[in-house]
């Protein structure tokens, strides 16, 4: 951090916060995982620029969804974007979350991810190297000093919209038995 | 006199506060270098702490939850507050080595019942293993804590650390060798750092008691873990490396105690349960019952 | 046992079987439905003790279903694939679990993905599939793009084409 | 002379309530529950306005023995007999609604209060007689009451009642020889003359006392009655059986230790012994502490594991006492005091759990009951604080006062058995809280609602003050001084707030000051941050996926790793060996039983060879 960033640092501490100690939730949602082990030990160490892969959603506030997303592990991803705390990011990696990449026509991969949690960033890349996911993070930095990475904000906003669509996926999901399609529910 | 008194209470517990950041800032410094990467920068939990207490949302489980957490971070401020660090000791004539041994219970438990409280099955196993843990290093560092008292003739921490002032020879570790090694044979295990750490491990039981905290509440947790890093190296630099004259060389010992600690921690995996109990109860037990029995008979 | 003695073997116990060895270590075996699980004890006998798979085939066009077993001898490093065929509509045939028990897990997926029953086999519940309302997805006859246009909604890329 | 007839009201009042109790059962129960309340409350009136009074009372002149009996009360007297009746008090006002509904209650609370004045006869008494009259009626009425449950409790009260007979019957033994050797029963008396005696003989007296004694407050090799008495008794008399009553051994051992035996004589014991006498009771008092406290760790039934802690407790007494300086005395004093509040306090917390959850002590399936029962559980967790010494409650002041004394005193392996024992506490004692209030509310339990309000005022009295005696520990170490200066023995030098400069650093009002001022720092803290969302038990991290709604979070068989590395040792061994020595016995009396073979002539022949056997040894004498 330069001298640069210390005004910035001191105008808005919460942004200064956020962006340098992005804790990631070690949940491996689909093939990209495999990317996530040398991004964070010796050889690429993503520590450095504050990235900790944390244990569970409640102590994080970057989710890195790798790779196609399954039916089934839509529902894990719905709940652990619910556990976490706001403000929260989400970076899709690879064309799968975007449009079911090259599972376009599979009876079982989810289309676009951005119909079920918000999507603050997508990395291009079958499945993305470490150098593109530091320059994601570093892209995500600007955002947020931008304030433009507002995904959770978006979620809660129209949160209807988001859980119409989690309904007709996942109808059977323990989230929807008890409560009715409610318009505002405040989650 | 009362003014300057009341100053230096209050200074103890903030000295040990910025002391615990910087630890926690050096220990992944160091921990990286050793990895041969280069690691965050040494302000990096002050970010995190920040981040963490101006998080837009905490998730609470009720009263007890809360009130568990603050009984931790205050159980730790108060036991800085009775340990002399360097020359500064303002409360030791109200609260001797005793005192200080029942008041590090505080935090432990606050911990404990905030972890009860977070109703998750990881977070009660945490708990038991933490607990076990503390049953485990607890019967060499007593036994070693009793051959200090023995050995000097008091309970009383400042003489301790006075007693201790004469010379390099006159350290503690020079009158009770075997104590020393087994109360440092037994440090990570107090300090909770790996091999010992299987209580808040991330890999098998998502980080144990640490669970459910999210936002500031994991920011308490955090800062209470490092003054509790602070409390047990002080401690020890007290009992066994004559306490220092002056804060300045005071806080040089606990640093120099600390880098080693951090150092056994970088390169050593995780021990289960039983596999801790079975080392707590041979090596560190026997050499601090031998360095008690000394103690016993040369006071004798 | 070399591959054409066990070539002989087959065709000489088993009624209605056909054995072509196509190379080195490579026996395939056509057997009919109902002789399919008492080949499979003759082969157990001769040594196949390991059931790597059960894999169906979907030949539409002939309207039938194919089970291929692979078996493998580790004595005699011989890989048979032993073939059956089913009929497509209502596909029934009997349980290998009595002969290799973990036969039942690779019939369970069968089941689902094709909609196979295996008679005698006690777990053909739901398996990979996460509360699957639709028809066994792996049949040829099942569109998948129709099911992702209702399941997901409009797919741009898809309109394109 | 008011003194005296306030003095000479206390006793007839305790029995005559008892009776008066009982008979008003017959009327209403409504009458006899108030006249239970106000005959428990009466005691606790009369001791405290005899405070700092010392009277002597002869009552009753034998006409055969030539002796008087007579009641007293000193500082040591009137210390026993306010804890006593106020726990007692607390006791029965809990039991009102905890008892309600259950058969024989006119003969559980005439007991109660028998039992009472019992404790207050033996505490009041100044010579053996009484003494040993009252701690037979005591005796009895706590046997009435452990086997008041049926089945099971029948079988434990007769195990207590075999040893409790034990120790009287080596008391009535002791008794009679000083009787023999000095001819008076009066204690006071008994001091000056037995200090004369030769040191065998003395031992053989100490000896006798500290068996009976040491029965009643189960020391380790005698201590097995107790874990059976303690869980199959009703709850509010539980928590007086381990509050007050296995606490009078304490009283009978400081009685025979200082004012019968005087303290400088038991040292000269040393000369027949190598080792001195209060050393091996030290030990005694040591094992006490470390082995019930891990049995204590292995239990899974709740009033159980308090039962192995109140064995383990009474160590610390005992290790107090066996020093006989100052501090140690205080400590060991001033731990009865606190030992009888949190241990009631604790019993009557899970008498709680128990009368909501309909009888549940298995530690196993209970949990998260800290939501619908926050007094029971602030009380439990007052309870164990003081149970594990934490600062600011009282048993820190008189743990740290026993720590001090054994360091002082040179002996730090004691120190370490004792220091130990709080470790082992703090694992057993949390299993308990976290196991019964912490965690997952099961669906079986999610309709408990708090206890009615008669149960929780003794569970607030308690709570209240565990924690005035540890933030003012000098209004207990007050009258403890005046005890010691009764005893003999120099009395400890206190201020409000803890110990003077010299004798050792504490000061709890500078610990309660450094604990406030933190607690206000962190919650302003705290408070600045955004308020936090209340999350229910089934919002809780389950990788992914949800939270089953059965049962997400239990704990069972809570220290499995420590139980494989402690089980082993600590198999109850004095339990086993008193189970074999009874084997044995019953065999032997099965060869005498066949004696009797029935039929008539065996027995003529019988008597005739026992009437030539005394023939022949007369004879043989003239011969």
């Amino acid at each position: 951090m330069d001298r640069a960033d210390i005004p910035k640092a001191l105008k808005s501490p919460a942004n200064w916060g956020q962006k340098y100690s992005l804790w990631a939730v070690y949940f491996c949602t689909g093939c990209g995982v495999i990317e996530i082990p040398p991004v964070i030990t010796s050889r690429w160490d993503a520590e450095r620029f504050g990235v900790l892969p944390m244990a569970t959603p409640r102590q994080a506030n970057l989710f890195l969804v790798t790779g196609y997303v399954s039916v089934k592990t839509l529902g894990a991803i719905i709940r652990t974007y619910d556990q976490m705390p706001d403000p929260k990011y989400v970076v899709g990696f690879g064309s799968c979350p975007v449009n079911g990449g090259m599972y376009w026509d599979s009876y079982n991969t989810i289309k676009h991810l951005d119909k079920y949690i918000p999507v603050d960033g997508w990395i291009a890349g079958c499945m993305p190297r470490p150098e593109a996911i530091f320059v994601a993070v570093v892209h995500l930095w600007q955002m947020i000093d931008k304030g433009i990475a507002t995904g959770y904000k978006r979620y809660k906003e129209d949160y209807e919209y988001y859980e119409r669509n989690q309904r007709e996926v996942l109808p059977h999901l323990a989230k929807f038995e008890s409560a009715e399609p409610t318009a505002a529910r405040d989650i | 006199m009362m003014v300057k008194r009341i100053a230096l209470i209050l200074a103890l517990p903030v000295v040990g506060f910025l002391v615990a950041v910087l630890f926690m800032g050096l220990s992944r410094k160091i921990t990286a270098r050793i990895q041969r990467r280069y690691g965050p920068p040494l302000y990096q939990p002050i970010i995190d702490v920040v981040k963490l207490l101006t998080q837009k949302e905490n998730i609470s489980h009720g009263v007890l939850f809360d009130f568990g957490i603050l009984l931790g971070l205050a159980g730790a401020l108060v036991t800085i507050a009775f340990i002399p660090a360097g020359g500064i000791h303002p409360l030791s004539t109200s609260g001797d080595f005793l005192v200080v041994l029942y008041l590090m219970l505080l935090s432990p438990l606050g911990l404990a019942l905030a972890a009860g409280a977070s109703e998750n099955p990881n977070a009660s196993i945490g708990v038991s293993r933490k607990l076990t843990l503390a049953l485990g290093y607890e019967v060499p560092f007593l036994l070693a804590a009793l051959a200090v008292m023995t050995r000097f003739g008091t309970t009383s921490l400042v003489e301790i650390v006075s007693a201790q002032q004469s010379s390099m020879l006159g350290w503690g570790a020079a009158a009770l060798p075997l104590s020393a090694l087994a109360t440092f044979l037994v440090l990570p295990a107090m300090l909770g750092i790996r091999p010992f750490d299987f209580a808040t491990a991330p890999q098998e039981i998502a980080s144990g008691p640490l669970v459910e905290l999210g936002g500031k509440y994991l920011a308490f947790a955090a800062i209470q873990g490092a003054l509790h890093t602070y409390i047990v190296l002080s401690l020890f630099v007290d009992l066994f490396l004559g306490g220092g004259a002056n804060i300045l060389t005071f806080l040089a010992k606990v640093l120099a105690v600390f880098f080693v600690g951090t150092c056994i921690n970088a390169v050593l995996p995780r021990v289960s349960v039983a596999q801790a109990l079975r080392y707590l109860w041979k090596w560190p037990t026997l050499l601090a019952l031998a360095g008690l029995a000394i103690a016993a008979v040369m006071r004798g | 046992m070399s591959e054409e003695n066990l070539k002989k073997a087959i065709e000489r116990d088993l009624e209605g079987a056909t054995a072509t060895v196509q190379n080195k270590g490579r026996l395939v075996a056509a057997v009919p439905k109902a002789g399919a699980v008492s080949a499979l004890i003759l082969l157990k006998a001769h040594g196949f003790e390991h059931l790597s798979a059960i894999s169906c085939t979907d030949w539409l066009e002939q309207g039938e279903f194919e089970l291929v077993y692979h078996l493998w001898s580790y004595t005699d490093k011989i890989h048979v694939m032993l073939k059956t065929r089913l009929p497509r509509e209502a596909p029934r045939t009997v349980t290998a679990s009595p002969v290799f028990r973990h036969a039942q897990t690779y019939e369970r997926e069968i089941h689902e993905m094709y909609g196979v029953h295996f008679e005698g086999n006690p777990r053909l519940t739901p398996f990979l599939l996460d509360h699957w309302q639709g028809p066994p997805p792996m049949r040829r006859d099942f569109d998948t793009r129709k099911y992702v246009q209702d399941a997901f909604g409009s797919t741009p890329s898809l309109e394109e084409e | 002379m008011a003194m005296e007839t306030l003095f000479a009201v206390i006793l007839p009042a305790a029995f005559g309530g008892a009776l008066l109790v009982y008979l008003a059962g017959k009327v209403s129960g409504a009458l006899r529950n108030l006249l239970a309340v106000l005959f428990a409350a009466a005691p606790v009136v009369l001791v405290a306005l005899l405070h700092g009074q010392d009277v002597r009372l002869g009552y009753y002149a034998l006409p055969f023995l030539q002796a008087e009996l007579a009641l007293r009360v000193d500082a040591l007297a009137w210390f026993f007999a306010i804890t006593v009746s106020a726990i007692d008090l607390l006791a029965v006002v809990f039991s009102l609604r905890y008892m309600q509904g259950k058969r024989g209650l006119d003969f559980y609370y005439s007991c109660m209060l028998l039992v009472n004045a019992g404790m207050l006869g033996i505490v009041f008494s100044a010579d053996l007689i009484s003494l040993f009259v009252c701690w037979e009626i005591m005796s009895w009425a706590t046997y009435l009451l452990i086997s008041y449950k049926g089945g099971k409790a029948v079988a434990a009260g007769l195990k207590y009642m075999i040893m409790s007979t034990a120790g009287s019957c080596a008391m009535l033994l002791a008794v009679a020889s000083l009787y023999a050797t000095c001819g008076t029963f009066d204690i006071a008396a008994l001091g000056q003359q037995l200090s004369g005696m030769s040191p065998g003989y003395r031992l053989f007296i100490l000896l006798m006392f500290v068996l009976a004694f040491g029965i009643k407050n189960a020391i380790v090799p005698v201590h097995v009655w107790l874990p059976d008495a303690h869980s199959e008794a009703v709850s509010p008399f539980s928590a007086v059986l381990s509050g007050v009553l296995v606490r009078m051994g304490v009283y009978g051992l400081l009685l025979v230790l200082f004012v019968m035996m005087r303290w400088a004589s038991v040292l000269r014991l040393s000369i027949s012994w190598p080792v001195d006498f209060h050393y091996i009771l030290a030990w005694v008092g040591a094992i006490t502490i470390v082995v019930p406290t891990c049995i204590a760790l292995l239990q899974d039934d709740a009033k159980r594991l308090l039962a192995w802690h109140g064995i383990g407790q009474g160590g610390y007494m005992v290790l107090g006492i066996a020093f006989g300086t100052s501090m140690g005395i205080a400590g060991g004093v001033f731990h009865t005091l606190n030992h009888a509040t949190y241990i009631a306090l604790l019993f009557m917390v899970v008498g709680a759990v128990e009368y909501r959850t309909g009888g549940v002590r298995n530690l196993n399936e209970l949990g998260g009951l800290a939501k619908r029962m926050p007094v029971s559980f602030v009380g439990g967790l007052i309870g164990i604080s003081g149970l594990i010494g934490l600062p600011l409650t009282n048993g820190f002041v008189s743990k740290w006062l026993i720590y001090k004394t054994l360091i002082g005193e040179g002996h730090p392996f004691l120190a370490f058995a004792a220091l130990i024992g709080t470790w082992l506490t703090i694992l057993s004692v949390f299993k308990l809280l976290h196991n019964i209030f912490l965690g997952q509310v099961p669906q079986k339990y999610a309709g408990v609602r708090e206890v009615p309000l008669s149960m929780q005022l003794p569970v607030a009295v308690l709570s209240l003050t565990i924690l005035a005696l540890g933030v003012f520990p000098g209004l207990a170490l007050r009258p403890i001084a005046a005890v010691q200066s009764s005893l003999g023995v120099p009395a400890i030098k206190t201020t409000l707030f803890g110990v003077p400069r010299e004798l050792g650093e504490l000061n709890t009002i500078n610990i309660l000051a450094g604990v406030a001022l933190s607690l206000a720092a962190v919650y302003g803290l705290f408070a600045l941050g955004k308020r936090a969302r209340r999350a229910d038990q089934f919002d809780s991290y389950g990788a992914g996926s949800y939270v089953p709604t059965d049962r997400y979070q239990y704990s069972a068989k809570f220290y499995q790793r420590a139980y494989e590395f402690i089980g082993p040792y600590v198999r109850d061994r004095a339990d086993d060996f008193y189970a074999w020595f009874v084997g044995k016995a019953e065999g032997l009396f099965e060869e005498v039983r066949k004696i009797y073979t029935g039929n008539v002539n065996t027995y003529a022949a019988y008597i005739v060879i026992f009437l030539t056997l005394l023939i022949l040894l007369k004879m043989g004498g003239q011969l």
